[in-house]
C-alpha cells in the first residue's frame, strides 16, 4: 500500500514507468492487455486491407496500401516489443490471439467490400484509432508511450492517405461516388464503437485514468470524433450516413445517434462478419509458418554453434 | 511472320521485359500481406513489393514514352491481356508457399542483380539511371532473399525438403533468362543491354555458392521452359493473376483513381 | 433512406434472390471441376452447376424483363458489381474442402426445395413454371447431396470430424434464407411467394432428420450472418469471385460470345 | 500357337473378342496401355478446359463447357470400365497415372490461353481425337468398341460445337479474332502431333493392325486431318499456321510442315509446358480425396452389414 500510494504519486507527478520499476499487478496485468490487444489489432488490421491489394487500380494506389499494411505490421512490431518489456513474450501473446483469449480492435471485423473501403478505413478507423492514441503519447508507461509516439506520426500520414484516396472517389465518376457513399454509410457505426462503450458502462475506466492508461472518457473522444469528420464527409458532397447528426448550437457540437450496441458486443462475442474468416486466416498463417520458424531458428542454432567451436 | 523489328519496337519490348518482370513478381509478393510466418517476414515482403513496385513505375513508364502512343505506366500495367506481357515465366508461378516464395525471389534476385549491374553502364542514359536508381534496392532483395533461403536449406530436416523441392520445381523456369532473341541482339548492338547468354557464367557462380551453403543439390537438367519474355507461350497462372490485378481498370474504365 | 418499393422493383429484387443463388452457387461448385476426390462427383458436380446455370438463365431472364431495361440475363450476371447481388451469403463462401462443398449444397437444396415447392403455385405464372420445371432437378440434387452428406457424417471419425466442422462453419450462415423484408411482404400479399420465415418449421424438420442420421450435432445457436439477401453487406469472397467470373466480359465490353 | 492362330482368324473374320475368351498376353497389355491411356486423357483433359470454366463470358457458354467437361469423365469411366474387363482395377490405373507410369495424350500438357482455346481444343483437340476415334469403333475387343461408339457421338457434337465457337470469336470483335489466330496458332502443331511419330518410326504399330487395336497408319489420319482442317481455317477467315500449308494436286492432299518431334518426345518425357502442374493437380485432388473415399466407403460398409444383420 505504500509502495501503491508512492506509485500513483509518480504518476500523478507526470513521470513514466519504466519496465524495471516496481508496478502494481493489475497495473501491468491491464497494461499487457490493453498493448497486446493494440498489438493484435495492427496485425489483423493487415487482413481487410490486404484484401485489395491485389486488385488496387494503380501502381501509385498499390505502393501507397504495400506501404501502409508494412507501416501496421512495423506497428505491430513495436508495440509487442513494449509488451515484452512487462514479461510476456510475442509468442505467448500470439498464441492468445489465435485460440481467442485475447481480443483484437473489432472493427477487423468488418469486411472490405469496395476500393473506396481503403479511402475509408484510413480516413475514418485510422482516423479514430489516432483519436484514442494521441493523447497515450503521454501515458504513463515509458515503452507504450514511445511507441505511440512512433504510431501517432505515421497513422496520421496514413489518414491523411485514406483521406485523399477517398476523395478521390467522392468527386469521380458516378459509380465511384457509390462506392465512397457505401463506404461511409457500411463503416460509419463501426468507426463510432472503436471508443468503445459509454464509459458509464464501463468498469475498467477510472482506475485506467488514475494510472494514465487511459487518458479521456470514451465519449469525449467519440465526440471529437465526431465534431471532426462531418465537415468532412460535407466537404467531400457525401451524404450522412446518421439521419441524426446534427449541428447542437448550445451544446457547440454535433449529436449524432448511439451505434447499435448489441451489434457490438455481437462482434466481440465472435459473431462479427468476418470474425471467424480473420481468425483462420491468421492461424493458417501461423501453422503454414511452423517449418519456417523452426528452420530459421535451426539454422541461427547451427551458426552459433558453429562460431562457438571455432572460438 | 513478323516485320522486322525496328530499334524503337525492340527498345519497348526490352522496357517491357524489365517492368512486366517486376510488375508480375511484385505483384505476387504482395499476395502474401498478412498472411506471412512471421511479422518480420510480413514486413520484409511488404518491403520487397513495394520496391518492385516502384521499379515497374520507372521500366513501364519509360516504355510507355518509348512506344509514344501516350500510354502511362497505369494503361500498359493495367490494360494489356496475357499474350502482351513480356515477363519470366519464373515471376508467375503461384506463391505456393513461402519456400518456394524466397527460391523464386532468389532465383530472380540474382538474375537481377547481375542484369542491373550491367544496365548501369548502358548506352540509353535513362535506363543506366533506373539502373542506377534500382540497383541498391535489388542488391538488399538478394542479400535478404539469399540468406533466407540457406538458413531454410541449411535449417531443419523439413524445411530442408521444401526448399529442395521448391528448388526442383522452379529449376526449369531458369534458363529463359538467358535465351536471346532478336530484342536482345538489337540491345546489344546499340550498347542499350547485355545478351542474356553472357551472363550465365556469373550467375551460376552466384547461385551455385549461396545453394551450396544452403545444401541443397541444383537439379541435373538444362531444360527450359519458354515463352514468357517474348510473349509467345505463358503459363495458365498469368491470366488469373491479371482477372484479380486488373479487375477495377476494367470494370469502371475511364475512371480515375 | 430509400424510396418505398414498387410492385415491380420487389418483383425484380425477388428474382435478383432467386437467380442470384443459382448463379453464384453454380460458379462456386463448377470452381471444382476436375478436382474432385473421384470421378463420379466430378460428374454429379457438374451436373449440379450446369442445373444451377440452366435455372439462373430463366430467373436472371426473367428478371431481366420485369426490369424493363433490355438487360439480358448475361448482362444481369456479368455486369453488376458486389452491392448489387441479391444471392445469400451461404452460397458466396469459399469450397475450402468437398465437406464444406457438399454440406452447402445440402443446406440450400433443403431450403430451395421447399421454396420451389411453394413457388410452384405462385400467382405469377411465369414464376410458377420455372418452379415447376427447376423442381425436378433440385429434388434429385437434395437427394444426391443428403446421401453425401450422411455417407461423410456417418463414415470415418475423420470424414465425420470434417462434416462436423463443416456445419459449425455453415451454420450462421443457414439463417439468412429466413429472415423477411419489405420485398419480402410485397411478394407474400401479391402471392407471388411465401414469407421466408414460414419455411423455417420444414427445413428444421429436414435438416434434422438428415443431419441426425449423419450422426452430426446441429449447433446450438441462432445467430445468423445477414446482408447478402439485401445486398447491405456481402462477404469479402464475392469481389474475389466476380473477377474470375465476369473477366471477359468486362476486358472486352460489347463483344459477343 | 495354334490358340494364337485361332485368335487370329476370328479377328480377321471381323469377330469381337470378349473378356472372358482367351487372348494373348500382348494383346491384353496392349489394350490395357491403349485403352487406359485413353481414359487418363479424358480426366486430365478436364483440367485446361476446367481453367476457363470459371471465366466462362456468357451463361450458355459456361453450360456448354461444363457440359463438355461431365461428357469427358464419363467417358473416363467408360473407358475405365472396358479396361477393367481386362483384370485391371480403375484405382490400379489411377495409381499409375498418378506416379507417371502411365501416360495421358500430350496434347494437354499445353496451356489454355484464351478463351478461343475452348473453341479450338474442341474443333482441333476433339476433332483429331475423332479420327483416331472413329476407327477404333470397329476394334476387335468388344467393350473397347462398344466404349468408342458412344465416345464418338458425343466428340463429334463437341468438335461441332468448339467450331461454333471459335467462329463467333474469328467472326467477332479485332481482340477476338486475334485470340482466335492465336489459338490457332499455337495448336496446331500439337494438334498434328496427337496422332503419333510416323509409323515408319513406331514399333508397335504391324502388331496392333494386325489386332485390329490399331485401324490406320498415324500418317494417313493426320493426312485426314490436314485435308479436313485447312478448309475450316479458310472458312474461319484466319491465317494458315504453317506456311507449308499448299494444297498438292497430284498427291490430292494438302502438303503440311513436319511438326517438331524433338518437341513431342520433350514432353512426353515430362518437359510440356503444363506436364508437372497437371500432374500435381490430379494428385492433389486423389489426395486430398483419400477422406471422402474412406468415409463413403466406410458408411456403404456400415450399410451392408446392418442390412445383414437385420436379415
Amino acid at each position: 500500500p505504500e509502495k501503491l500510494a508512492a506509485f500513483q504519486a509518480r504518476i500523478d507527478a507526470g513521470e513514466k514507468i519504466e519496465p524495471k520499476d516496481w508496478m502494481p499487478a493489475g497495473y501491468r496485468k491491464t497494461l499487457i492487455r490493453q498493448i497486446g490487444q493494440h498489438a493484435h489489432s495492427e496485425i489483423v488490421g493487415q487482413l481487410p486491407e490486404g484484401n485489395w491489394i491485389t486488385r488496387a487500380p494503380t501502381l501509385e494506389r498499390k505502393a501507397i496500401l504495400l506501404a501502409k499494411v508494412q507501416d501496421e505490421a512495423g506497428h505491430g512490431l513495436y508495440l509487442y516489443c513494449a509488451a515484452e518489456t512487462l514479461g510476456v513474450s510475442r509468442d505467448e501473446l500470439t498464441e492468445m490471439l489465435l485460440d481467442g483469449r485475447m481480443k483484437y480492435s473489432s472493427i477487423f471485423n468488418y469486411p472490405t467490400l469496395n476500393w473506396a473501403d481503403m479511402g475509408a478505413v484510413g480516413w475514418l478507423v485510422d482516423g479514430a484509432a489516432i483519436m484514442n492514441q494521441v493523447p497515450l503519447q503521454r501515458t504513463s508507461f515509458g515503452p507504450y508511450s514511445r511507441a505511440m509516439i512512433r504510431v501517432c506520426k505515421e497513422e496520421s500520414f496514413h489518414a491523411r492517405q485514406g483521406f485523399d484516396a477517398i476523395r478521390k472517389m467522392a468527386t469521380g465518376t458516378p459509380a465511384q461516388k457509390k462506392m465512397a457513399q457505401d463506404a461511409v454509410n457500411r463503416l460509419w457505426f463501426p468507426a463510432l464503437m472503436m471508443f468503445g462503450p459509454s464509459d458509464a458502462d464501463s468498469v475498467h475506466s477510472t482506475q485506467s485514468m488514475a494510472w494514465k492508461i487511459k487518458m479521456n472518457t470514451n465519449d469525449e473522444l467519440r465526440q471529437k470524433f465526431v465534431d471532426q469528420t462531418v465537415p468532412q464527409i460535407e466537404f467531400l458532397g457525401l451524404d450522412l450516413p446518421d439521419d441524426g447528426i446534427k449541428w447542437n448550437e448550445e451544446r457547440g457540437h454535433y449529436d449524432y445517434s448511439d451505434p447499435d450496441w448489441s451489434e457490438f458486443f455481437d462482434v466481440i462475442k465472435g459473431n462479427g462478419p468476418c470474425n471467424t474468416d480473420r481468425l483462420a486466416a491468421r492461424n493458417k498463417a501461423w501453422k503454414d509458418g511452423q517449418w519456417v520458424r523452426d528452420g530459421l531458428l535451426a539454422h541461427a542454432r547451427k551458426k552459433a554453434a558453429a562460431k562457438v567451436a571455432a572460438e | 511472320m513478323a516485320a522486322p523489328l525496328t530499334d524503337n519496337e525492340a527498345l519497348f519490348q526490352f522496357l517491357l521485359r524489365m517492368g512486366d518482370n517486376t510488375l508480375i513478381l511484385g505483384h505476387r509478393v504482395s499476395e502474401w500481406c498478412g498472411h506471412a510466418p512471421v511479422l518480420e517476414e510480413d514486413i520484409a515482403l511488404a518491403n520487397t513489393a513495394l520496391d518492385l513496385i516502384g521499379q515497374t513505375q520507372m521500366w513501364l513508364g519509360l516504355a510507355g514514352e518509348v512506344q509514344g502512343e501516350g500510354k502511362s505506366a497505369d494503361d500498359l500495367a493495367f490494360l494489356r491481356d496475357v499474350w502482351d506481357f513480356r515477363n519470366l515465366l519464373l515471376v508467375e508461378v503461384p506463391n505456393e508457399d513461402f519456400g518456394r516464395t524466397l527460391m523464386r525471389q532468389f532465383l530472380f534476385d540474382a538474375w537481377h542483380s547481375i542484369q542491373l549491374g550491367h544496365l548501369m553502364k548502358s548506352s540509353d542514359d535513362r535506363i543506366a539511371a533506373i539502373a542506377a536508381k534500382t540497383s541498391k534496392e535489388v542488391t538488399y532483395h538478394l542479400e535478404r532473399s539469399a540468406d533466407t533461403v540457406v538458413g531454410l536449406g541449411d535449417g531443419t530436416a523439413q524445411s530442408h525438403d521444401f526448399m529442395q523441392t521448391a528448388l526442383d520445381y522452379l529449376w526449369p523456369y531458369v534458363g529463359e533468362m538467358f535465351t536471346s532473341d532478336p530484342v536482345d541482339a538489337a540491345m546489344v548492338k546499340a550498347g542499350i543491354a547485355p545478351d542474356p547468354a553472357s551472363l550465365r557464367a556469373d550467375y551460376d557462380v552466384l547461385i551455385k555458392r549461396v545453394l551450396t551453403e544452403a545444401t541443397l543439390t541444383i537439379p541435373d537438367s538444362d531444360f527450359a521452359h519458354k515463352g514468357g519474355r517474348t510473349g509467345a507461350m505463358h503459363t495458365e497462372h498469368l491470366g488469373h493473376l491479371l482477372t484479380h490485378m486488373q479487375w477495377l481498370q476494367r470494370a469502371y474504365p475511364g475512371a480515375s483513381w
